[in-house]
């Protein structure tokens, strides 16, 4: 029975990030809209979109390869099952032992590698580009995550989320290099999201477009998996930031139903108040130079890096 | 014995090196010759002394072979060359007489500091050859070196050998130096002959030894 | 004086004497290879045979568990390279090179070699070894000169200015030892007797024997072609026909060697003189890395592997002067495996010369291809004279090295130095030479094989397994040795 | 007849097939049958390794090697591992060979020297006295040469030969003056003594252990001893390529666990310090050459290097933990660097295989004129992609799982005691980190260029799908990756015992956890599921595409691609290769290589197209290897005008020589 009941909490957690992903995106066009005061679409837009695009028929280059139409889901599948592995309105969720904090990184690495080989399928220049951006964005985004994993394992003495945000809430203490560690977070989820002002995505045709120059090619329904799982990656790094840093509200391991309503709810809040603080940032900044991001991610690399360091002397001290 | 026999085969190879000396200073072909048979004859009057004090005949047999082969068979021989080959220029000789004349006075001091001291246990008269025996060789190694011309090279080596030969007489009762001296002498015929042979067949345009080096194919 | 009981010792000298005088009288080139043939191997059968019955020391020879390790390794390789050097001079006498004339004289000279030789290596006299080192000089100078050309009478007579000086400051060195004996020995033969300089070595002056010992190492050091008096080496090497280079390298470099390494014995006996080790390293060391160095520069085949005698005559110089038992074990090894691989290379070498037409190592290339009998058999010898395994120079490079290093840290670095730019110099000239687009031959040629890969196989076998009763034998050298 | 007994005779008989290859290899077409053979020793030998599950080691000497000692062989715990790497990798080579040896030109110059090799390394595995070591080692180095030789017309392949051997001769010398000092002047060459023997002098093992490193990491390919490794690897024929670098270099690491965990004794905490430290430079540097190479197997050697690297900072970390005592940790590390050895030994050899068939299908290496493949040859880019997301270490694959446990052995740092290590292992967990990054761009270009997009060449688009022997090969390996990286808990434990043997610890037992799941210390520390991952994302996956159906259209439609618009149809117009690496090179390769662009405009009025090139140099090899060719060059041509000198310039020599020695005896007390 406990078992049943686990599970469907766990699949609970796969449906409320998969339906929640497309919302968050709409909730922040709309704030970055109501900001430069323009009305800006529905918040429910993006599912209208999705929902057109499925119903689309696929065009596809002729030289497509298996690859490229099994890559989306591929990618999708790798980045939900990413996104449910970290808590969002409970810990301790039946799959969360399965992967730490450690393999959410790779999973999301995986599904990028499937992206930039998609991107290469159809011998375009223009997917050449994403793909080659984009490995050289991650190259560096990569290494800076596992620096603030360090961190944050340091600090906690765990790689498992659960046992983190568990830790996180036992222990309130500000700590220098837990500062550190958040900005870095939120860098590399800026880069690996491609928003403002590492990439935009509202743009296309534009000579520095990375993740759209990759899905150029895609279409229909392909493209609709694609772009949900993007949404769902952004919904990821949200999560992660609330997890760790503002672990309040979550419900722990074999709470009742209750306290994972409450869970939920406050997760919905805490996902508006970053989804406003995002679009905030993304009118306030304009996209900058391509070879200018690798210093952007280097610093995210060594803030994480002193991070590290910090806590060490802190110890010490 | 006594005295005088120590004195007098002092005096023999006294002169040895002296003669050695003459022959580093000598840069005149006929007169290197000439001079070479002196310190032939020298050698074998040392050596027929040793044999007389020593009273052992064999070493008249050495003085013989000295005498005959090294000073008068190789002299005639080497001037039949020098005017078969028209060789009767000046010699070279490497950095110059005074220079070799210096290191050659410092080859004798060497051998003095190395030998005097090595052999503090040996008879006065044993002691005095081989140091004298030692500069001897060193003199005439000296003259391999710093001569450019074959002829007055195997004068060195022949001086050189001159040496040997004191030193095996002057060690009392060695055995076998007839024997090596034999073998030394067919050494230096065989150079002789070398010499000889390979201006007959017109190997090379000069015996200068440099020339022979010089005969070396696509090799350089 | 047991007379009969040194029967077999002095048949040794006996049957290389007298087939030097029949061969001298005989013309004909197949029968008198046979003879050659025939006389190196009853030489070699004879010298076995003293490895089961030895005889009593004599007054002027004898054999002791040391020559004895040195005329077996001679006369063996004096039997396998007569073998080749019948196929070798047949090729050399269809194509012209060597008239036929010569060959009665060449013939001669070489038993008068291995005449010379065995003396040299069985005198129980320093005077008498001399003497033998020097007949063997001179016949293999006259071996050198055989192709008459300007090139080959050059070598010949490098080879015989600079022995001849050699020879004469090892007599030198030779009248010192007497000088040292005499006081204690008295006058007279006893006094050059090597059983009797062995048994009472610690009496001797010290001074004078360290005297002796620098003439010595010079002159007996010239033959052994330690560096700088190396020069004769390369170009008696090259020039000569190649069976004299094998007998050069496997033989000849071995009896000076071993005349070095008596009179070592002599001064480790005795405390109070200098110790002969530093100078053995310090001149061994020289000629390793020199011989590294020029290996580089190398465009003929055959002075490419004498400068690589040598560099490994300086390996097995380091490790006599080395000393310690592992060391001389080492070293013993070392110049048996170097003898037999060195001539097994010179008999691959002479044969590709042959069918190549040229000894210049730039027109010689993809052998492995063209000739892969021979360009195999190089190969292997090559990369087991460059210390490769499973051969037997890596055991004895192996032991040299690794017991340097636990003794003198230092020493061993130059050493492996050497032996790393020697490789690169062997390696490269060995990949150019066997491996690429193969370049022109110029005939084909009946090559003797068997003596190549004979060795070879010995070599590859020694240096898996050693038979216990040679290494109880080496073990005993190498005690002696000190 | 005991597992070791057997694992001897099989190395004989791999000797004798070797032999009766040189014998057969002239007749007919004998491959096949040859690597057959190979092929069933392997498996032997990989029983024998397998079948013994005790932790007593076996012995067994033999009457060869240096007389006094004999030959030494054992077989404990840890060589079983190695040896079950080495003979899965052999085996799978063989089966790759039976179908890709039927290409080959000249069988003569691979067939006898292919078994030697193996037979090689495996001696390596199982000799216990420094002789016997030292002469598998070399014979290893020596058979692989030849084949590196095998294709001996190219000049490149000859140069690479003879670096091969003489960085190899580098390395045997010094693990020669290793044991040297580790025997002492008596003697003692065998393993056992050397273990009894105490070094005394504190400098000793630090000067052995130096030593060792430089021997074995010059055969592994660690920086800066590297450069041999991607010009040899590449120019054998590619199943032995794979040999090369999948399992040859997993014996050099085996030489220096070893020496550093077993001979040596106790560790002292600062011998980590050289192994971290290099062990993160080479992973980096190794990346970042491979990232820029066109040439696909030297990318392939490149990436190798950068694994050792993997390998060697795990190893670090284990001696760290070792040398303070703290046996879990240790054992974690030390397992995560045997476990990384085993995967990597398999994919890499998928990779070079995939790499042999694309160049027997094409004939070409460059993947700049590839391009496409994955509609020819669809089976090997399917294979090659599965190797190419295991090495980036992407779940739920293997790669995956190795790199996981490192990381949390990197996690346990600050629990060392030393402020140095403290510091230092952070620092090579970024390296780490970083090279995982970079691992998978380079991945990602290598397959893009070579399998997708449009074919760069006539050849590339020829191609036909390489045979059924090698695809066996290949899946047989991918299978093995994917069990890996699901199953990775049965792994651990069996290389428990030698973690337990080695560094005094061992990881709880992984096999009684439920779900399958890795736990390398405390549930409530960190733990991974593979399986669970794997299931997770298959479900999702087909869930998604199910509901995409259920939802939308089937309608597909071909036509042109989109290419905003613009396509242009001609293949020089895609990415290629370099200019994928192009921002990597400028991000980061400054620290790897020095990188000169070079524009060639022509003047206005010419009608010659503009060029625009890049010249890369690596540092490597312009700091360290260029002064040393020079420095030899310039001794050699000094020293051989001693070859021209007269006769009495020789003369003077003797003189010299005579007259100084003299002096010294003159001089002498």
């Amino acid at each position: 029975m406990a078992m049943i009941f686990e599970f469907v909490v766990q699949g609970a957690q796969m449906i409320l990030v998969l339906a929640l992903a497309p919302l968050l995106i709409g909730f922040i066009r709309k704030v970055k809209a109501q900001l430069l005061r323009r009305r800006g679409p529905s918040i429910f837009q993006p599912y209208r979109d999705l929902l057109r695009l499925m119903r689309k028929e696929v065009v596809l280059a002729d030289n497509a390869s298996w690859l490229f139409r099994s890559a989306p889901y591929i990618i999708f599948g790798a980045t939900w099952v990413a996104a449910s592995l970290v808590p969002t309105f409970g810990t301790g969720l039946m799959f969360n032992w399965s992967a730490d904090l450690i393999a959410v990184t790779a999973l999301l690495g995986s599904a990028r590698f499937f992206l930039a080989l998609a991107g290469m399928d159809v011998g375009t220049s223009f997917g050449g580009i994403g793909s080659s951006r984009e490995t050289m964005f991650a190259s560096i985004a990569e290494p800076a995550m596992i620096m603030i994993v360090f961190v944050v394992a340091l600090i906690d003495g765990s790689t498992q989320l659960t046992e983190i945000a568990a830790h996180m809430l036992a222990h309130v203490e500000l700590r220098v290099s837990l500062g550190l560690a958040l900005i870095g977070l939120v860098i590399v989820a800026i880069a690996e999201n491609g928003r403002i002002p590492v990439d935009n995505p509202a743009t296309h045709l534009e000579l520095t477009m990375v993740h759209e120059a990759m899905v150029l090619e895609y279409s229909g329904r392909h493209l609709a998996v694609i772009e949900l799982a993007a949404a769902m990656k952004l919904l990821l790094y949200f999560s992660l930031v609330a997890c760790i840093f503002v672990p309040w509200g979550l419900a722990p391991h074999g709470a009742d139903f209750g306290a994972m309503t409450f869970g939920a709810a406050a997760y919905v809040i805490k996902l508006a108040v970053g989804g406003f603080l995002l679009a905030l940032f993304e009118i306030s900044t304009a996209k900058m130079r391509v070879f200018r991001v690798p210093d952007f991610l280097g610093a995210a690399l060594m803030l994480g890096l002193l991070g590290t360091l910090l806590l060490f002397v802190s110890r010490s001290l | 014995m006594g005295n005088l026999s120590f004195d007098v085969a002092h005096l023999f190879a006294g002169s040895l090196v002296l003669v050695s000396f003459m022959l580093l200073y000598q840069d005149r072909m006929s007169g290197l010759i000439n001079i070479f048979t002196a310190h032939a004859v020298i050698l074998s009057f040392s050596v027929g002394w040793q044999a007389y004090i020593q009273h052992s005949p064999h070493l008249f047999v050495t003085a013989a072979i000295a005498i005959i082969f090294k000073a008068v068979m190789i002299p005639v021989s080497l001037q039949r060359i020098m005017e078969r080959l028209r060789i009767h220029r000046d010699i070279e000789i490497i950095g110059g007489i005074g220079v070799t004349m210096l290191l050659g006075i410092c080859l004798v001091a060497l051998s003095l500091v190395v030998m005097l001291p090595a052999t503090a246990a040996a008879d006065p008269l044993a002691r005095e050859d081989l140091a004298f025996a030692l500069s001897v060789v060193l003199l005439g190694l000296l003259m391999m070196v710093t001569r450019r011309n074959a002829i007055s090279q195997v004068i060195g080596f022949m001086s050189l050998e001159n040496g040997l030969i004191l030193a095996a007489t002057g060690a009392k009762g060695m055995p076998l130096v007839v024997e090596i001296s034999v073998a030394f002498s067919v050494l230096i015929a065989f150079i002789v002959i070398g010499i000889f042979l390979f201006r007959i067949r017109e190997r090379f345009d000069t015996v200068d030894v440099q020339e022979l080096d010089r005969v070396r194919g696509g090799r350089r | 004086m047991n007379v009969p009981a040194l029967a077999p010792v002095e048949a040794l000298l006996v049957i290389p004497a007298l087939s030097a005088l029949i061969l001298a009288f005989l013309s004909g080139y197949r029968l008198t290879s046979y003879i050659n043939v025939i006389s190196s191997g009853m030489t070699l059968v004879l010298a076995l045979g003293l490895l089961f019955d030895r005889p009593e020391p004599g007054s002027y020879l004898f054999v002791d568990d040391l020559n004895i390790v040195f005329i077996v390794l001679s006369t063996f390789i004096g039997f396998t390279t007569s073998v080749f050097s019948a196929s070798y001079i047949g090729h050399e006498i269809e194509t012209g090179k060597l008239k036929p004339a010569y060959v009665r004289f060449y013939h001669a000279m070489y038993q008068s070699m291995m005449f010379a030789m065995n003396l040299a290596l069985l005198a129980n006299n320093i005077g008498l070894m001399w003497v033998a080192i020097e007949v063997a000089t001179l016949t293999t100078v006259l071996m050198v000169g055989i192709y008459r050309t300007p090139e080959a009478l050059e070598a010949a007579w490098k080879y015989f200015i600079l022995g001849s000086v050699g020879i004469a400051l090892a007599l030198f060195g030779t009248i010192l030892v007497y000088m040292s004996a005499e006081p204690v020995l008295g006058e007279g033969y006893n006094a050059m007797v090597w059983t009797a300089l062995m048994l009472h070595g610690a009496e001797f002056s010290p001074r004078l024997l360290n005297v002796a010992f620098v003439f010595l190492m010079l002159g007996y050091g010239t033959k052994v072609g330690l560096v700088p008096m190396h020069a004769w080496l390369p170009d008696a090497h090259a020039e000569g026909p190649t069976p004299i280079s094998a007998v050069l390298s496997g033989l000849l470099l071995n009896v000076a060697l071993y005349a070095v390494l008596r009179f070592k014995m002599l001064l480790a006996a005795n405390a109070a003189a200098i110790a002969p080790g530093p100078l053995m390293i310090t001149l061994g060391l020289a000629s390793l890395i020199f011989a590294g160095f020029m290996l580089y520069r190398r465009d003929d085949i055959k002075r490419l592997f004498a400068y690589s005698s040598i560099e490994h005559m300086g390996i097995i110089t380091f490790a006599f002067g080395m000393g310690g038992p592992l060391a001389n074990f080492a070293g013993l090894l070392h110049m048996t495996m170097h003898s037999l691989t060195k001539s097994a290379i010179f008999f691959a070498v002479g044969h590709i010369a042959q069918v190549k037409g040229t000894q210049k190592i730039a027109d010689i290339r993809g052998l492995t291809e063209s000739h892969p009998v021979l360009g195999w058999g190089l190969v292997a010898g090559v990369m087991a004279i460059a210390g490769l395994p499973p051969f037997g120079v890596f055991m004895s490079e192996f032991l040299v090295v690794s017991s340097t290093f636990a003794r003198q840290p230092l020493l061993a670095i130059p050493l492996a130095f050497g032996l790393l730019v020697a490789f690169g110099a062997l390696l490269l000239r060995v990949i150019g030479l066997a491996f690429g687009e193969p370049s022109d031959s110029i005939g084909e040629v009946e090559a003797s094989v068997v003596p190549l890969f004979f060795h070879l196989a010995l070599v590859l076998m020694m240096g898996l397994w050693l038979e216990s009763h040679i290494v109880a034998w080496f073990q005993n050298v190498a005690g002696l040795l000190g | 007849m005991t597992p070791l007994t057997a694992a001897l005779w099989s190395i004989g008989a791999l000797l004798g097939v070797g032999g009766l290859a040189a014998a057969l290899a002239r007749g007919g077409d004998a491959s096949r049958f040859i690597y057959c053979l190979c092929g069933v020793l392997c498996l032997i030998l990989f029983g024998a390794a397998v079948v013994p599950r005790t932790a007593v080691a076996l012995t067994a000497t033999l009457p060869l090697g240096l007389p006094w000692i004999g030959a030494h062989f054992r077989l404990d715990v840890l060589s079983a591992f190695f040896l079950a790497v080495v003979n899965l990798g052999g085996a799978i080579a063989s089966l790759y060979a039976i179908g890709y040896g039927a290409h080959e030109k000249h069988p003569s110059r691979i067939l006898p020297f292919f078994p030697a090799f193996l037979a090689g390394m495996n001696l390596v595995l199982l000799a216990d006295d420094a002789f016997s070591f030292l002469v598998a080692w070399e014979f290893m180095s020596l058979s692989s040469c030849a084949l590196v030789l095998a294709h001996h017309h190219d000049a490149e392949n000859r140069r690479a030969g003879f670096i091969y051997l003489i960085m190899a001769s580098f390395g045997t010398l010094a693990l020669l003056m290793a044991f040297g000092l580790l025997a002492g002047s008596v003697g003692g060459y065998s393993f056992s003594a050397i273990r009894e023997a105490t070094l005394g002098e504190y400098w000793k093992p630090g000067l052995a252990l130096a030593l060792t490193l430089l021997g074995a990491g010059s055969k592994a390919g660690l920086v800066p001893l590297h450069i041999w490794l991607p010009l040899a690897h590449p120019a054998a024929p590619s199943h032995v390529s794979a040999l090369m670098s999948g399992v040859m270099t997993k014996v050099a690491v085996y030489g220096f666990v070893r020496v550093a965990f077993d001979l040596l004794g106790p560790p002292a905490f600062w011998w980590s310090m050289p192994l971290l430290t290099i062990g993160a430079i080479t992973t980096v540097l190794g990346i970042l050459s491979a990232t820029i190479q066109s040439d696909l197997k030297k990318l392939l050697a490149y990436s190798t290097i950068e694994n050792v690297g993997i390998i060697f900072v795990a190893l670090g970390l284990a001696l760290a933990f070792k040398a303070n005592g703290m046996a879990l940790p240790a054992a974690l590390a030390f397992t995560a660097a045997l476990l990384h050895v085993f995967n990597h030994s398999l994919f890499k050899s998928l990779l070079f295989f995939g790499a042999g068939a694309v160049l027997n299908a094409t004939g070409e290496r460059d993947i700049e004129r590839l391009g496409g493949l994955i509609h020819s040859m669809p089976r090997t880019a399917f294979l090659f992609l599965g190797a190419c997301v295991a090495i980036s270490a992407l779940p739920p694959l293997n790669g995956f799982v190795s790199e996981w446990l490192i990381f949390q052995a990197v996690l346990l740092s600050p629990s060392l005691p030393q402020w140095s290590l403290k510091l230092l292992v952070p620092a090579a967990g970024v390296a780490l980190a970083l090279s995982a990054a970079l691992c998978a761009g380079c991945f990602v270009r290598a397959f893009g260029v070579a399998f997708l997009g449009r074919p760069r060449s006539i050849t590339a688009k020829n191609a036909r799908e390489t045979d059924l022997w090698s695809l066996a090969a290949m899946s047989g390996l991918l299978a093995l990756c994917l069990l890996a990286g699901l199953l990775p808990s049965y792994l651990i434990d069996t290389i428990s015992p030698a973690a337990r043997a080695f560094v005094g610890g061992h990881v709880p037992t992984q096999g009684d956890i439920p779900w399958m799941s890795i736990v390398p210390i405390a549930e409530s520390r960190s733990s991974y599921n593979g399986l669970l991952v794997f299931i997770f994302i298959l479900f999702s996956a087909f869930l998604s595409a199910w509901i995409v159906r259920l939802l939308g259209t089937h309608a597909l439609r071909r036509g042109p691609a989109w290419d905003c618009g613009y396509p242009d149809p001609s293949p020089v117009t895609q990415y290629t290769g370099s200019s994928f690496a192009e921002p990597i090179r400028r991000a980061l390769g400054h620290v790897a290589f020095v990188a000169r662009d070079h524009l060639d405009m022509p003047p206005p009025g010419d009608t010659r197209p503009a060029r625009f090139g890049v010249e890369i140099r690596d540092r490597v090899w312009d700091y360290v290897y260029s002064p040393i060719q020079m420095s030899v060059e310039f001794g050699a041509d000094q020293l051989n005008k001693t070859h021209f000198l007269t006769i009495q310039g020789y003369l003077t020599l003797v003189f010299i020589a005579l007259v100084s020695l003299l002096l010294v005896v003159a001089i002498w007390p």
